[in-house]
């Protein structure tokens, strides 16, 4: 009735656009997101970067402890190994190798999981209970004795070890998704839906998708963490990487013996470990509370 | 002599986009062993008030009160621990859906244990077990009290297995086991079936008859309980418009909102023509952050004038008070 | 609100304290009794069985030699002479083909939960226990052993061609022809006693293989169980002959991992552990609160030139390659300098060692120039093996190979690693299609022959160590002839000899002599470690940790 | 009550049967790949044989597959639970903490701890612990379950439960022995399975603080803390024992990584070496082993959460 122009227009903005306002306001999501990119550039160039290939020796210069401690050379930032490799560079090659598996893990995984858990959840009868005592069975077996079984299955390599992970995490992932479009199939707008005729794919697409942002970036960074956890714990048991790559655990497995000489060597791949995780998990968690934020 | 006396009492409650007055210089006079109920559209503030009243709220509220008083303790200036004191024992609250207000995973009768007066809840083990037996008798009493004849299966099942009305005169019977001075219910029947809501009133009738508790009955239905309250007064928008007896406000509404209010109630005697359209007050409630200065029923007013824009000074004619700048005096 | 904050801080704080308090209280907890009577040895390998005759490893050597069995003689370890052991004195005729010995007769065989023994050590015995290597009909000769196993019946089956028993506590050797080396193999570590009447015992049972896992003897300790494949217990001897043990239960816990082995001594776990890391030999070292111990064994690792297949059949080859390796970069970074480096196959301290030999220059320049005058292939990649978990040659043979590989890279030479598990390199060995081969060689009794004989004898197959299919005649008619010898004198010349002509050809690149290592805490005293024949823990004696001591 | 347990056990039936299938087809691949005959009847007499206990014989020790298994897989169960009392002690109320006091300083720090303990690789922990005492000069075991010194038969396969049973040989010091070995892998599993119960109860607990019964409690006068003990705890524990049931699988097979680190002698070192020895067998009654005992152990939890709520028991009374 009476169009004040006191208070701004409010401009309706998107519900992407609104989460992303809402997600500025957080600075530590924020900073997580810069230093996600900042990785992925890192493990992408990472061939340029290295200051030294990761298998070069330098005879002369076993063993340097890193630059802050006496001793150090400053050409070799984190010191060398007991070959004379340059640790920096290796550990470079190890975060390539251990985050790119796991991203590429992670996507199939969300890719696959994505389209099993609808199917799932929309089937009906026979074919249902199937794939769910299927997949109750699945989740019974821890994802590492799984990953395990596969690795002796397919043997020993850094590729098979990235198979045997996604297929361990598969199950996880179909579950989630499973119980999430369960909960959205439950409330009132989709029957709605499903009253105007909507074949399954539109369902889907305008009616269970758009609310299930928040579980599926829980599911999402729950699968990411398990996938480099499980890659790095393989390589670290030997049954990953072979001597030749030098992935984060396997590289913590080739410098344990060398511990009570320099303990920077095991210490340096554990703490990327850590940072990625928790990097990305920070990430996560600031996108989800933003989406949480942006429903109410 | 007036129970409960709250003057100019106003809340602000500071959200991200700055303050906001969400109760703007209500009062509130509650004569003893009367039912007074206010009436407000739902979202109109009256919840807040309540609890204001009880100190429920959390930090963000800005509580100021000219005067706030229960019978001679001025509410405003008590500690925490003296209020909760004065919670259990002189004020009890009964809401809106009762099953939701009840512990899920604790039996009823441990609930009801836990509210009987102090004396009777024993505290060391020995003194326990032999209150056992006096618990159980008062809590058998208290129920039949409230009309729960099979006190003993209610009150060993949980709060899921019992229907709304029944939950709500368990709620009732612990709000009274301290049989306090005033009892407030923030619309204890509106989710429940036209059957049940008259036995809930009948029942808080029945209470302030024997019991003399004065009630303070929160409602948006102003139908239903205007026939059995003694006091009414009408808030809009966090500002209470009028309040006076309830022979003043039927007879002689002076306040245009209370005129509406009262035109909504449906006469079946009077003949409204087929398909006609039912009176309301164009326009819609303003949103927090949107609302009109000065009275607020401003621009949905059919009297608005230009000198609403100022707030209206509370008049009052032999206790019937009224905010307006333009009441309709009938001279009768 | 606020005063609810409060209470609950305290409450906060409570469980913090209760916790502290929890985890001190656990720090105090080692009792003393069971203590100071058990020691604990952790060792790196599993012995693969309880008999030396049969197996010689080095981790069967310590858990047997000395703590289970006796043998006829030992060497003194100060005197290096001869001393008695079970027999006490021994007479030989002019011409060295007869040797007779005396028994003690107050012998007795261990008492233990599967055997009982009736009567003490006598000559029946100690024939059962060499006529089980001599003989093929003896009914023992192919139990836990298959027959064609080269160091199995080598030393006796052409050494002694009998032994006979003179009476209840007397035997006599009869040898084919004169040989020096007997007193010397009767004190290694194969020649054990055996207890006859419990291999009756088991033939009847039907069990002879149970011999060798669940041994019968005269040592100090007897064998009490084996419970899990890591853990094998020992008792000491409840009838001891000798001076008895002052441990009661000595513990072997296997321990594979070697960062684990040293954390575990730290920790008070071990109380004494074999073959460290050799990258943590320097830090150890430093430790206060352990000794270590370093013994010269005569185990050498040494790279073989496949002299069959070009490129390593011309020696100029052998001698530019062998130049062109940095020796002193494998010393520091595989055995961080805990190796003796070495430019001859025979260690300084052998009685045949030929100090006039030359050294070996690191000459990458040089050595290109002879391999392009040689005309030396460079587009070949040469194909070094090598097994693929560690062994007492080489702590990481991944890594030597790996040095190799850069240092041949410098002067253009291709070469690519192959790791092979044990099945793997056997059929590597045999059909003999590779360039390199990292391995090593460990003599097991101080004669040279035994260090030789395997290496460079033409009968010697590829799998028992001539892994460079070396054949020549000079070499062979110079080996056979010295083990003939008599004089000493004549036998230095011969090896003398050998030695030139060997580092004349290269055949193979000797890269260290290995030293044996083992670290106890300082409350372990009286360990003998003999490098040939194991650890003897005969006079070993625990006496409270330091720290407690200080206490009281 | 009784037909939910019938259903529940209807439905352990068919996936103990699934499992079975998976067991079966792994052992197939790996050891039995030149079977003959035609799957299906190799399958029954794979079925039948273990009925009857007989899980084949492991090529290493030649002992039966099946009790070595259970001896490792009781040590790896105490380890965790000796793990999840410790996380509970310290855990819960860390939880209720944070849940109580949402978006306070106490809250962020609680709350940033327990995200750092889930992202901490666990082997990487394990090492750093098991060098840590020796940095400290503490005399604090990190190797095995128990110190060789102590001889404990075997009885029921749980060691804190052997080693009771030696008192008169070697009084408690076998028992107390054993316990210090447990205190540095437990206390490794501990920090994720912490992380993981803060997280919960923080959830759960500000999930009951909104619910309208603990506005009802305010209003009777209850104290604080009497609110926080009578009502939120007893309805804040159903949640969160349903979600430490899922994240059962992953508590296991991050305590096997841990007893690899440790060699602790339980599952994982059991796997572990006789994957690295070749003998496959041992994978399927591994499986067997571990997923029984999840779905069992899910069965029970899901049995103690319908006797803890009531609302439960709603749905359950609802279902039919």
């Amino acid at each position: 009735m009476l169009i004040n122009n006191e208070f701004n227009e409010q401009k309706i903005q998107s519900p992407l656009q609104y989460i992303w306002h809402i997600f500025k306001g957080k600075n530590i999501a924020v900073i997580a997101m810069w230093a996600i990119i900042a990785m992925l550039m890192i493990s992408i160039f990472c061939d340029y970067l290295m200051p030294f290939p990761h298998s070069q020796q330098h005879p002369d210069m076993l063993l340097l402890p890193p630059y802050w401690s006496d001793g150090a050379n400053p050409i070799h930032l984190l010191g060398t190994d007991d070959l004379g490799r340059d640790t920096f560079s290796r550990l470079l090659k190890g975060i390539q190798l251990t985050l790119m598996g796991a991203l590429l893990i992670t996507f199939i995984v969300s890719i696959l999981g994505v389209i099993v858990g609808a199917t799932a959840a929309l089937m009906k009868g026979f074919k249902a209970s199937i794939m769910h005592h299927l997949l109750d069975a699945l989740l019974t077996i821890p994802t590492l004795l799984t990953a395990l079984i596969l690795i002796v299955l397919f043997g020993m390599s850094y590729e098979n070890s990235l198979i045997a992970v996604s297929l361990s995490l598969l199950p996880q992932f179909i579950r989630g998704i499973y119980i999430c479009i369960e909960n959205e199939l439950q409330k009132q707008h989709i029957i709605a839906l499903r009253l105007d005729g909507a074949t399954n794919l539109r369902l889907l697409r305008y009616g269970i998708f758009p609310n299930i942002i928040e579980p599926f970036v829980t599911l999402v960074n729950r699968i990411f963490t398990m996938a480099i956890l499980e890659i790095t714990t393989l390589g670290f048991l030997g049954f990953g990487a072979n001597s030749e790559q030098v992935e984060l655990g396997s590289l913590i497995t080739k410098s344990l013996e060398l511990f009570y000489l320099s303990p920077y060597l095991v210490l340096f791949p554990g703490l990327a470990i850590f940072l990625i995780i928790i990097i990305f998990n920070i990430f996560s968690e600031g996108v989800r509370h933003s989406v949480i934020e942006g429903e109410d | 002599m007036a129970l409960l006396d709250v003057r100019n009492l106003s809340i602000d409650i500071n959200t991200a986009q700055g303050k906001i007055r969400v109760i703007d210089k209500a009062n509130l006079n509650i004569v003893d062993g009367s039912i007074h109920s206010l009436v407000g559209e739902s979202g109109s503030g009256k919840s807040l008030i309540a609890k204001a009243v009880l100190g429920l709220h959390n930090e963000n509220w800005i509580v100021t009160a000219d005067r706030m008083f229960l019978g001679n303790i001025d509410l405003m200036k008590l500690s925490s621990r003296e209020r909760r004191k004065i919670m259990g024992k002189e004020i009890a609250i009964i809401f809106q859906n009762p099953r939701s207000y009840l512990d899920p995973s604790k039996k009823i009768v441990d609930q009801m244990r836990e509210v009987l007066p102090k004396k009777l809840s024993a505290k060391h083990f020995l003194k326990k077990m032999t209150a056992k037996s006096t618990h159980q008798q008062a809590i058998k009493e208290l129920l039949h009290k409230v009309g729960v004849q099979n006190d003993r299966d209610v009150g060993n099942s949980y709060p899921h297995e019992l229907s709304e009305g029944i939950c709500q005169k368990v709620m009732i019977a612990m709000a009274i086991a301290n049989n306090p001075r005033l009892l407030i219910a923030d619309e204890p029947t509106t989710s429940m079936e036209a059957v049940t809501q008259a036995q809930i009133f009948r029942l808080l009738f029945k209470l302030n008859q024997l019991h003399n508790t004065t009630i303070l009955l929160l409602s948006n239905n102003f139908g239903s309980i205007s026939n059995l309250s003694d006091y009414i007064s009408l808030i809009y928008c966090g500002q209470t418009v009028e309040s006076g007896s309830y022979k003043q406000i039927i007879n002689s509404p002076m306040h245009p909102y209370t005129q509406t209010m009262i035109k909504t109630i449906l006469e079946f005697d009077e003949n409204i023509a087929h398909k006609s359209q039912l009176y309301t007050l164009p326009g819609s409630i303003p949103p927090a952050n949107q609302l009109p200065i000065g009275c607020r029923l401003g621009p949905r007013c059919p009297k608005a004038q230009r000198t609403c824009v100022t707030n209206p000074e509370a008049v009052n004619y032999k206790g019937h008070i009224i905010r307006c700048h333009f009441p309709t005096l009938d001279e009768k | 609100m606020s005063a609810d904050k409060l209470t609950d801080y305290h409450l906060l704080m409570r469980f913090i304290l209760t916790y502290i308090s929890l985890i001190f209280l656990s720090g105090c907890y080692q009792s003393e009794s069971t203590l100071t009577n058990s020691l604990i040895y952790c060792a790196d390998k599993a012995p693969s069985s309880f008999n030396p005759q049969i197996s010689h490893d080095i981790a069967t050597l310590d858990a047997t030699t000395h703590q289970l069995y006796n043998r006829l003689v030992k060497i003194d370890p100060i005197s290096q002479r001869f001393v008695a052991d079970i027999a006490t004195h021994w007479k030989v005729n002019e011409n060295k083909t007869r040797y007779t010995f005396f028994l003690r007769e107050d012998v007795n065989f261990h008492d233990t939960s599967f055997f009982s023994p009736t009567r003490k050590l006598n000559a029946d015995d100690v024939i059962f226990s060499f006529k089980r290597m001599l003989s093929t009909q003896h009914p023992y000769h192919s139990v836990n052993s298959d027959s064609d196993n080269y160091l199995y019946n080598h030393p006796f089956s052409n050494l002694v061609s009998d032994v006979v028993k003179i009476d209840d506590h007397t035997i006599r050797f009869l040898l084919n022809k004169p040989d020096a080396t007997l007193l010397a193999n009767l004190a290694a570590h194969y020649s054990v006693i055996h207890s006859q009447q419990y291999a009756t015992q088991l033939l009847q049972a039907g069990h002879p293989e149970q011999i060798d896992f669940k041994p019968i003897g005269t040592g100090p300790y007897q064998f009490k169980a084996n419970s899990s494949k890591n853990i094998i217990r020992y008792q000491s001897h409840k009838s001891p002959w000798q001076l008895p043990a002052n441990i009661e239960n000595l513990i072997f816990d296997i321990t594979k991992n070697s960062t684990k082995r040293y954390a575990k001594l730290l920790s008070g776990e071990c109380d004494i552990i074999t073959n460290p890391a050799s990258s943590q030999v320097k830090h150890i070292s430093k430790n206060s609160e352990v000794s270590l111990s370093s013994q010269p064994t005569g185990n050498i690792a040494l790279v073989a030139f496949n002299t069959k297949k070009s490129p390593f059949d011309s020696a100029i080859n052998r001698h530019a390659l062998s130049n062109s390796i940095h020796l002193d970069t494998i010393l520091e970074a595989v055995f961080f300098d805990t190796a003796l480096a070495t430019n001859t196959l025979l260690a300084e301290h052998s009685w045949a060692y030929n100090p006039r030999i030359t050294k070996i220059s690191y000459s990458p320049a040089h050595s290109l120039q002879e391999l392009t005058d040689n005309k030396f292939n460079f587009s070949q990649s040469l194909r070094i093996i090598a097994p693929v978990k560690s062994s007492i040659f080489n702590p990481n043979f991944y890594k030597t190979a790996e040095l190799i590989q850069s240092n041949w890279l410098d002067i253009g030479v291709r070469s690519e690693i192959v790791l092979l598990r044990p099945s793997e390199l056997d059929i590597a060995l045999q059909s003999g299609n590779y360039d390199v081969y990292l391995t090593g060689s460990s003599p097991y009794i101080k004669d040279p022959d035994n260090l030789f004989r395997p290496l460079l004898s033409c009968n010697a197959s590829a799998l028992e160590g001539n892994s460079s299919y070396w054949c020549d005649t000079k070499m062979q008619s110079i080996l056979d002839d010295t083990l003939l010898e008599i004089s000493f004198i004549q036998r230095v010349k011969n090896y003398y000899q050998l030695q030139a002509l060997l580092q004349a050809q290269r055949v193979y690149l000797p890269i260290a002599h290995l030293l044996r290592f083992d670290v106890f805490n300082d409350n372990i005293t009286g360990i003998k470690i003999d490098p040939l024949t194991g650890i003897n823990f005969h006079f070993t004696k625990k006496n409270e940790p330091i720290d407690m001591r200080e206490e009281q | 009550m009784f037909n939910y347990l019938l259903r529940r056990i209807y439905l352990l039936c068919i996936t103990a049967f699934v499992l079975t299938l998976i067991a079966f087809t792994i052992e197939h691949l790996t050891v039995h790949t030149h079977f003959r005959e035609n799957t299906f009847t190799h399958y029954l007499n794979y079925i039948s044989a273990i009925l009857q206990g007989d899980f084949g014989y492991s090529i290493i020790d030649k002992k039966p597959i099946l009790a070595t298994g259970l001896i490792a897989f009781s040590s790896t169960l105490e380890l965790c639970l000796f793990a999840f009392i410790i996380a509970c002690i310290v855990g819960v109320p860390l939880g209720i903490f944070a849940g109580l006091y949402r978006n306070n300083g106490l809250d962020y720090t609680i709350m940033s701890l327990a995200l750092i303990g889930l992202a901490l690789p666990v082997f990487w922990v394990a090492i750093i612990f098991s060098v840590l005492p020796n940095a400290f000069g503490w005399a604090m075991p990190i190797d095995g379950n128990i110190s060789p010194i102590y001889e404990i038969p075997v009885v029921s396969g749980f060691l804190l439960i052997d080693t009771l049973l030696v008192t008169q040989q070697y009084q408690f010091d076998a028992f107390l022995n054993h316990m210090i070995h447990l205190i540095l892998p437990s206390s490794v599993l501990a920090i994720f399975l912490m992380s993981e119960i803060i997280r919960l109860t923080r959830h759960a607990i500000t999930m009951v603080m909104r619910s309208n019964y603990i506005k009802a409690a305010h209003t009777k006068g209850l104290t604080r803390r009497q609110i926080v003990f009578r009502h939120v705890l007893k309805n804040a524990l159903p949640p969160i024992i349903h979600q430490l049931r899922l994240q059962l699988s992953t508590i296991i097979s991050f305590a096997m990584v841990i007893e690899i680190v440790f060699s602790y002698q339980g599952a994982g070192i059991w796997l572990f070496d006789s994957i690295q020895q070749g003998d496959y067998l041992v994978l399927s009654t591994a499986i067997l082993i571990i997923s029984g005992f999840i779905l069992f152990s899910s069965i029970i939890i899901d049995l103690l959460l319908v006797f803890i709520s009531p609302t439960k028991r709603k749905s359950l009374y609802a279902d039919q």
